[in-house]
């Protein structure tokens, strides 16, 4: 008895060249936010850019980026269909906006499902919103993805980076490419650089909290124009 | 027509299996179809026959439809899908991925969304038959 | 072939009164730290109180609470340690600080290992700190002690407000009591209370963002004199 | 001295066991002991007399060691659990809460923590025998 599934999924994503999980041992550090803007600034840097959103039972890219009303196309597979520049997939596509309560092993048989029948184009990088935490959709990326490089993100308290350092211990043990760290919603001073460095992994930079980011999810000319995307635009280059 | 996708899969895992048990010539494939997932059987037997590569050409694809059943894990219940209980939006969202079953349906017992699909979830690689030399 | 550990959990938390799941759809929304203050602030009114800490992967009232170098006492099973007026059993005692890369399957084995054998003795209040999300954890709890009560925590954000909309509605077609929803950091206006009210649960009340709640951190006296605590401190007579 | 909670979770099982079948004597209860989690077998036995009730006072106990066994999810290595390879805390650690192999225990092979335990976990009912009617 095998599944048939397993063997297509790196020839699904063979024609993309960075993948990339943006990812913490944390919720609500701005994993979603960050994902959703780095993807919009490399395709406005005139990547071709993909967005997946791996946060099954809590998906948010579509929130924040104010995606409703597309789906994917069926053409020997599924195609992510693009929106506001980008190739993008989602389980809201098939869940809408009900409740998705899944246990560990069907988020991990519905991201294998979905892995397998997603044909993704031609694409400079594909980045991946991870749920918080070291759970079956993290160690399924790191089994069924092995040239994906982890980028961190944290917020300046000691309750979150306490679970990032712990993901960097994981990943470190195995061996895998984390590009580094970035400290979001910061307040008061940067607190996160040494330690970041003395954990072993790059501090990318910082991002403030930023007031008036809350007006500006779902519309994404706004969301271009506010103080947390223009510092995300200067620590893309690290990436 | 995401049936080709899964046609894909099983033809890339028919061919590792042949080459791992040291098989010349395939014969049989035997591929379970869980009823849960309502793939259509004609497209995917259409999908296999265009994708079988020069080592299955004479091989018979068998489909073995098996029903969805689920269990209950807060009660207990047991009970198998009947396709035309839900409706279209539904059925769309599990034919793509069978574990939104938990978003579309419910313990007909106590209404819990917490249960396992004990049986027939999806398309899954039960057997590859052949011959070792060429008999 | 049949599970020993189910059987008993029922007779393990018979002599705790009240079962108080502190829950949202999303991380980071300061769960663990209104479970904390929440569990404090009821020890002080004389409650007797436990605090279970069942975020196996990411936990953090111990960091909250500044907890350390205690260890359950072993005696028929497990009995919580005292700390700071507090019954309180958390996975640290096990994992100490190390990662713990548990699949959905995992936790929920671990939950129920774990719930098997340790002893609660006489509780006003047991107030589980749960991880984010409706996964493993939620669904065990909600089908392994039916009487627990849920205490919904969102931040103003639409993000997080939309994952909490979607687990009220999971509760609701469970029959699963909501004691109601608190909005936490709180930084301009409120938000939340005509839209929880809409969704038919309680509004239970707001929380500012206290921006020196973070140096307060792992030192309860000091957690005690702060904003966040004292609004809190209002709320718990709706609890 | 945690077995006695273990304990009282398997008399109770074997008692509802019983009742569901109907046995109004218990003669035999099987026990496995997964040796992952390394229970003092002594301990748990002198319980199990300790707690056992009128229906199984002649009833015999047998506890049938499993020894824990993994299989590696990323690069599918087998390897069996030896006691002496972990050091005290993980041994204390996984003996209260099995899962805890996850935290302590890599992969012999490639390293990952990502496995499954496929035997010998933890403490498991295997079967109450008895009678029906005082035969
Ligand atoms: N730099 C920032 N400034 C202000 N708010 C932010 C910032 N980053 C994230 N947020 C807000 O914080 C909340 C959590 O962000 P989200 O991306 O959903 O986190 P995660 O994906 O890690 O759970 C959201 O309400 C989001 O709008
Ligand atoms: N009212 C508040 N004011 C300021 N910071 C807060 C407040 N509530 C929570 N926090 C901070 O927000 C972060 C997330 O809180 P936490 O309780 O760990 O959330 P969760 O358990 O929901 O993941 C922590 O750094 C915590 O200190
Ligand atoms: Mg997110
Ligand atoms: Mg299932
Ligand atoms: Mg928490
Ligand atoms: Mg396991
Ligand atoms: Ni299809
Ligand atoms: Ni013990
Ligand atoms: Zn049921
Ligand atoms: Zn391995």
């Amino acid at each position: 008895m095998s599944d048939p599934r397993i063997e297509v999924i790196e020839r699904r994503l063979e024609k993309v060249e960075n993948i990339i999980a943006v990812s913490s041992g944390k919720g609500g550090v701005g994993k979603s936010v960050v994902a959703s803007t780095l993807s919009l600034e490399l395709s406005s840097r005139g990547y071709s850019v993909g967005l997946f959103d791996l946060d099954f039972t809590s998906p948010s890219t579509h929130v924040i980026l104010g995606i409703q009303d597309v789906f994917p196309d069926e053409e020997y597979g599924i195609i992510p269909p693009l929106v506001k520049g980008l190739r993008y997939m989602s389980i809201i596509f098939y869940a809408l906006d009900r409740p998705a309560p899944l246990r560990g092993s069907e988020i991990s048989d519905a991201i294998i499902e979905v892995l397998a029948i997603t044909r993704w184009e031609e694409l400079d990088y594909l980045i991946i919103d991870m749920p918080p935490g070291m759970g079956d959709a993290t160690l399924d990326v790191i089994r069924l993805i092995p040239r994906i490089k982890f980028l961190m993100v944290s917020t300046p308290s000691k309750v979150a980076y306490e679970t990032v350092r712990k993901q960097l211990t994981l990943l470190r043990g195995l061996d895998f490419p984390v590009i580094g760290v970035i400290e979001n919603m910061v307040m008061h001073s940067l607190r996160l650089r040494s330690q970041v460095e003395e954990d072993g992994a790059e501090y990318l930079g910082s991002i403030n909290y930023d007031p008036v980011l809350e007006e500006a999810l779902g519309d994404i000319e706004r969301l271009k124009k506010t103080a947390m995307y223009a510092e995300l635009t200067k620590i893309v280059h690290h990436i | 027509m995401h049936e080709w996708a899964l046609a894909e899969g099983i033809v890339s895992t028919a061919v590792r299996v042949a080459e791992d048990e040291g098989l010349l010539k395939i014969t049989e494939i035997v591929i379970d179809i869980g009823e849960l997932q309502q793939v259509e059987h004609e497209i995917l037997m259409f999908a296999l026959e265009q994708l079988k590569t020069p080592t299955m050409k004479d091989a018979r694809f068998v489909l073995k439809p098996i029903q969805g059943r689920f269990r209950c894990r807060v009660c207990g219940e047991e009970w198998a899908f009947i396709p035309e209980t839900v409706d279209k939006e539904a059925s769309e969202a599990i034919h793509f991925v069978p574990e939104m079953a938990h978003v579309y349906i419910k313990c007909s017992q106590c209404g819990s969304p917490d249960f396992d699909v004990t049986e027939g979830r999806g398309v899954w690689l039960e057997s590859v038959k052949g011959l070792k030399r060429d008999e």
